[in-house]
């Protein structure tokens, strides 16, 4: 099935776009980013509104159509599996696991954002959703954030974690996959990629891009603790059963 | 309740009674005639339909061979018809669409006409009143559903079946209204297309066809998200009481219905349009049909802080001219509009007076508060921040009825997310302000109330200047929106017809009496 | 010089965009607008938001980096010339002209929008700018709106006119480009093209469009009257010359 | 005044009394005890500079080569150096920068060191009087064309260069206060890059040498506008009298500098930060920069509407530090935000009346009002639309200084179109509304007016259980933003001192004479 963008026709390919060039507004500036959008392949490209940002900037909104089209049924999304809910997951550890399991989780590197683990992870949990340190059958640590890889993974050996979480918010110049990339070499170095469940989230951490990086999955925006507690109990069974 | 504005509950009733002054002698003019509009709507309502291959309907034909004999009324020649054919209005209507002259049968006795006549009237008034009931049943089921005010969007592809697919989302994002937009012009042909249209310019065709195509869409969406979702479409132009009658069949819930807009903006001959807009909005009145009125017209014409008084003179004339039209309040969408120049200093505490005005000045009518439009660019964001504003006045005064504002107002008619982004926009105002203004006073001779007070005096001059010149002549001296109308100037004037003494129609006399219309002197 | 889209950085190439896709809210969904985007030449590709739009539709912000570059210093516009003022040009009609010119304007076709013309040609003008009713040097006659063009040509033919002035406001299904063409066979059919200046305008309208389709010059959104003003009165002194 | 929501003046000034004693015995503290960072500002301000090799800072060799010492002051081995090699601080600099250990220099006679301190002070005080007296001259100038809010951006390209673009463009569209925001972490840093930097993560480095190219950049463009563009930095973290320093030297106008956000938000010891925060308040206070405070990080860390109180008791006792720094209101800029969730019904009103009620507590502050961040998504619109009601509440509620929010607040640091857009919203909002809360009243008992009294009541309980437990504890006690910090954890504490009864600080001393500061017991 191909699909394009959709304004009011189907696959007229309607886009709006916005961005700045470095040029000073007039018309010239205009035809710039009538040009410029043309390029990006855009056709019927209209500079709907301009505004000088500076003497050396300018700023616009162009509506254009593309007839760029996706073949739909080409798309495919490696979701991850977030089928059980709190009552569940603990009904599956106690069946299916047997024993309590223990996840680590920080905010790594420079990085001080706490809420998204805090989310994930607290007592009181998000959005009426109970955090990891509510669930009976888990036993969960919660290291904060500004945790150096080096110190979570020590004390991932300490408390003999099943699953380590790691959350990244910042990401200016790459530095989430900068900092996840040495996560899983030093895990590697130590030996213990292959024991430890490990899973990264974020708003911009997808779970593709946390499977790249070698993560077992990722979890972005919107996720809940138990969309990360019913993969990993799962991911676990599957390991036992190996 | 005490007016929040300071505004003299004295000056509003001199201003009603003006308004009627300036009515009546108009309303005694409608009374004695009719048009082409009103006959075919007659027909229609009858049973007419259908049309020829030439693309002309048959209402139109039934018309222009009758057009010796129009000021007796059509409805018996069509009747005669079914009569002397012996045949049910479908039948009769290929007859017409296939060349049959109604002019060349001979007329069977009054007597049997009148009585044929109860019996077509009959049918439509039970297939209204089935409308009313079953509308009646689903608002009163969603009402918690559906606070107010009512969340209204247009679709105007120029294609139904895009339409229906924007429409239908609309309603699941949260619309309660859907008014589908006429193709540009439409108001100036003087027939009504017929079947699903796929092809408009800023908007698509209104054809009964495409009215039952939305309705039936609507209807679905309505049942599944638990909602009833309001459609309206277009009356004003050459034919508006047959989109009146239209749209009563089919079901509309609403219905673009000025009394002057035809007249103001789309150069149609004044006469013309005050016997259509009666007829039409006795139909509409009947059919429990909200109608909207254009007072955001002259807004957008003329300077929105400079003629704001322009805006109430014309509500408390389209109110007036509602009443002789047997219109209950609750049926009044009276027009307002958000239309300042967003650069005024304190021009929120002006738009803000205005709303609160009509909202007092009007405390039955369920008022239809226009976006701003005039002065949306192709900012798309700094039109959504006035949007922002507009939705906050719109909760803050309780307005009825909210079309809402698109982002992209000055680019192009909305597309699918642009709607979506509007609802979001209204959702989120709506449910973070609710209830500021129960919470806070307007300052005693404040900018707000000195504002309302000062528009409200000069709604006074100003319909008082109109009652001293009639309103035939103040239209053509430019004393509205800046325009002047020439009184035999504008389209169809030649289709206004002074009813003989014995002029006949079943439906208009049926109307008379359900909405306990009073016939003036003739 | 070569100029890229800026977001915070010289060439980053950062450009917003919104638009909907035919396709059902989801993680697939999302995957599939973070492809569309890719296949529209952007890179990095975050899609930022998405939200349903009904059953079948999702409307999606992302933001993406395109490598596109543009030449600016080959991007060329026919800036209309707009040197004078209210005075000016009634001077230089005097001067130059020596005589008064007249100007027929309307909105034609089934466009029944009246602002823009009244805007450049009314006497209280727009926005603190007389309109050129009030050009003692110029007759004006103002049509007003929905005129078919062989009306407007007629009524030309009538007052002897220097200029025709036409407003094209609505513009979908490009109904605009039609009617202006229309109206330039027509003045070509009366062979009074050359002998008239015409000028079309309104939001959608670009000098370049207006060129293309035959008139002398058109005038978009933000234009005054003087503008159309300065412009006509030049090139009738031009042709006068010839 | 009157209170138009109806607070209790008695119950303001019983939080107020509660707050002050609950500074008191930090503030004995804090009187006592001295740090790497007090000592390394002190170092800054009698003229220590540059780094060496290793790109360590003069003033962090010097601290280290006298680490045993440090309780004596470290100014004097400083004025030794310069006494003993009778240079200038540029070139001592350069020495120590290149081996040179102040310890294995003879002490010269106290006298000539106390003689030479005067005079370093005096040049430092004179440089910073010359700032004083030209921001106050051309803020005076531009007045009128800055009216209150002002506007407040930031920048955070991480590349000053990059900034300085940024941050002229936005000054020219109307920004009247600059922030670069610093590189991720630098708070932890303990000590201060030095030089120009183009490599930052999430903000800029804040060097002496970014301080001076952006100060220029700014002074230039605020020269073609007819303004004065104001410069902030951050001074909290492990360096903040250090910081504070450089931005009293460079001119800086404002300064991020919270008497406790480092404690809670970046883990630095508490008794490090509260030391830290007294001096470096006092330097501001000495140069008239207005100091921002950070109590919105409460909300962005817990829910606003439940812990609304616990950002009116922050801000008290924020107040009550500044006094002890000497600081006049008209320099404390406290913090707080708009942060509830957009969801609440009436969200709007209990914002609108949490930021009139920080107006009414403390009517001389410049209150820094921050915008909506926490439930910012990718839906830019959405969020343009949060924004355009910030910004009414912040202008309807005369808030000082409106740090603007940016519709990609949860994207990424804001394009420079992002900044434009939201300066374009700021403006459009205000000036629409500007007079709109002196057009209303607040009704007696109504939702805000309750919210108000509620929220000032809560506070007076908070502030009394802290009292009751002590500062120190309260914060291990997890009290604050539910975050719980150990007297003796976090970062820094190694860096803290007990003064020797010898103690002397040129820079302190004049700072206390200057400003009138009353030694309390020690
Ligand atoms: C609150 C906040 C702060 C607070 C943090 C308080 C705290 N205790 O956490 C304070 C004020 C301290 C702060 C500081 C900074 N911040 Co900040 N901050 C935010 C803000 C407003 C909200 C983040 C948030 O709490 N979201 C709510 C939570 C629930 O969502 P979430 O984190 O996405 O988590 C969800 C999912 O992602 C997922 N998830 C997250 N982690 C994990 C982990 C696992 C294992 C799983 C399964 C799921 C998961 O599940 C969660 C629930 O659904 C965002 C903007 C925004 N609206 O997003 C900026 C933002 C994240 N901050 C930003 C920046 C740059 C900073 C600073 C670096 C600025 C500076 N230079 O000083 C500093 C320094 C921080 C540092 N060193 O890291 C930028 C990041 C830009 C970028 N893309 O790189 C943002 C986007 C703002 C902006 N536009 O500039 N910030
Ligand atoms: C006001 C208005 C109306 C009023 C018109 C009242 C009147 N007396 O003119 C009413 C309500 C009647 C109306 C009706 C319709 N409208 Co209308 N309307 C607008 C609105 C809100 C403002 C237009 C305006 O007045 N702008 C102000 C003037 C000053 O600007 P301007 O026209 O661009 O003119 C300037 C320049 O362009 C230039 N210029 C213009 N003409 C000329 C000519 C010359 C020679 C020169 C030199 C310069 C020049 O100079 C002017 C001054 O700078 C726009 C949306 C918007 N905000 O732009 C929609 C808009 C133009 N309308 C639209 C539509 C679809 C309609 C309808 C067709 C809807 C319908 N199906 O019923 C109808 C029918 C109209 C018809 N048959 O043409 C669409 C057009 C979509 C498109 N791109 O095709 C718009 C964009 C709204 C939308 N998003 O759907 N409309
Ligand atoms: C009362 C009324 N009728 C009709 C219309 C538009 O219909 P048309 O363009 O077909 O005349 C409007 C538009 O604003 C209106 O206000
Ligand atoms: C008072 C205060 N200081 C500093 C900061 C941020 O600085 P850093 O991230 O470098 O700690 C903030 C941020 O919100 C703040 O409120």
């Amino acid at each position: 099935m191909m699909i394009k963008a959709y304004g009011d026709t189907l696959n007229d390919g309607a886009v709006q776009l916005s961005f700045t060039l470095p040029v000073a507004s007039g018309p010239k500036a205009d035809e710039a980013a009538r040009i410029y959008t043309g390029k990006l392949g855009f056709e019927e490209c209209e500079v709907v509104h301009s505004n000088p940002l500076s003497d050396d900037f300018t700023f616009f909104v162009v509506y254009g159509k593309s007839a760029t089209s996706l073949d739909y049924s080409k798309v495919v999304v490696e979701e991850v599996e977030t089928s059980m809910d709190f009552y569940e997951v603990n009904q599956f550890i106690k069946e299916k696991l047997k024993r309590k399991i223990v996840v680590v989780g920080a905010c790594t590197g420079s990085d001080a954002h706490t809420v998204g683990i805090d989310a994930i992870m607290n007592m009181k949990g998000y959005d009426q959703h109970y955090g990891l340190e509510r669930y009976p059958e888990i036993e969960a640590y919660n290291l904060g954030a500004q945790v150096k890889n080096e110190d979570l993974i020590e004390y991932a050996k300490k408390v003999k974690a099943d699953v380590i979480l790691i959350s990244q918010i910042v990401t200016q110049k790459e530095v989430h996959i900068h900092n996840m990339t040495n996560f899983i070499e030093l895990m590697e170095a130590e030996e213990l990629r292959d024991n430890i469940v490990v899973c990264a989230g974020g708003p911009r951490v997808s779970n593709k891009l946390a499977m790249e990086i070698g993560f077992d999955a990722g979890f972005g925006r919107g996720s809940y603790p138990e969309h990360v507690a019913s993969y990993v109990v799962e991911k676990l069974f599957e390991k036992q059963r190996k | 309740m005490e007016s929040k504005l300071g505004l003299s509950a004295d000056t509003i009733e001199r201003c009603r009674s003006i308004a009627k002054e300036i009515v009546n002698p108009v309303q005694n003019y409608i009374q004695r005639h009719t048009t082409d509009s009103v006959e075919r709507a007659t027909l229609r309502l009858l049973g007419a339909d259908l049309i020829n291959d030439n693309g002309v309907p048959v209402p139109n034909i039934i018309v222009s061979q009758l057009s010796d004999k129009i000021q007796y009324g059509v409805a018996q020649y069509y009747i005669n018809g079914l009569l002397k054919l012996n045949c049910e209005p479908d039948e009769l209507n290929r007859k017409i669409a296939g060349g049959l002259d109604l002019t060349e049968l001979d007329m069977v006795d009054k007597k049997y006409i009148n009585e044929k006549g109860q019996e077509l009237v009959e049918t439509f008034s039970q297939r209204v009143k089935l409308h009313r009931s079953f509308r009646k049943e689903k608002i009163e089921k969603a009402s918690d559903a559906q606070p107010s005010p009512l969340l209204y969007v247009i679709v105007a592809t120029g294609n139904i079946y895009e339409d229906v697919k924007q429409a239908q989302a609309a309603a699941e994002q949260g619309a309660d209204i859907i008014a589908v937009i006429r193709t540009t012009a439409q108001s100036l042909l003087d027939y009504v297309p017929y079947g699903p249209t796929t092809e408009g310019f800023g908007g698509t065709y209104a054809t009964q066809e495409n009215f039952r195509i939305m309705r039936k869409a609507l209807d679905e969406t309505g049942e599944k998200t638990g909602r009833y979702i309001r459609l309206v479409n277009y009356a004003s132009g050459l034919c508006m009481p047959e989109i009146a009658a239209m749209g009563a069949l089919e079901r509309l819930d609403m219905m673009l219905n000025d009394s002057m807009y035809g007249i103001l903006f789309r150069d149609i001959n004044m006469y013309r349009t005050f016997v259509d807009q009666h007829f039409s909005r006795m139909i509409n009145s009947f059919a429990d049909i909200v109608i909207n009125t254009g007072e955001d017209n002259y807004l957008t014409t003329s300077d929105a802080y400079e003629k704001a008084y322009t805006v109430t003179a014309s509500q408390l004339i389209n109110e007036s001219f509602a009443h002789e039209s047997g219109m209950p309040e609750k049926l009044m969408g009276l027009g307002h509009a958000f239309e300042m120049n967003p650069n005024i200093k304190n021009g929120f505490l002006f738009e803000l007076a205005q709303a609160q005005m009509a909202r007092e000045i009007f405390p039955e009518a369920p008022l239809k508060y226009m976006p701003p439009t005039k002065y949306m660019t192709g900012d798309i964001f700094k039109g959504y921040a006035m949007n922002t504003l507009f939705n906050f006045i719109a909760k803050a005064t309780n307005q009825g009825i909210l079309l809402l504002g698109m982002l992209t107002e000055a680019i192009h008619t909305p597309f699918m997310q642009d709607r979506f982004l509007a609802i979001a926009n209204a959702k989120y105002v709506m449910n973070n302000m609710g209830d500021l203004l129960s919470d806070m006073e307007f300052k005693t001779d404040g900018i707000m109330q000195k504002r309302a007070q000062e528009v409200l005096g000069q709604t006074e001059s100003f319909l008082q200047e109109i009652n001293e010149k009639g309103l035939f002549d103040a239209v053509e001296r430019k004393m509205f929106a800046d325009i002047s109308r020439p009184k035999n100037g504008g389209k169809g004037l030649q289709g206004v017809y002074e009813k003989a003494a014995s002029y006949w129609n079943p439906i208009e006399e049926y109307l008379n009496g359900e909405l306990g219309i009073q016939k003036g002197m003739m």
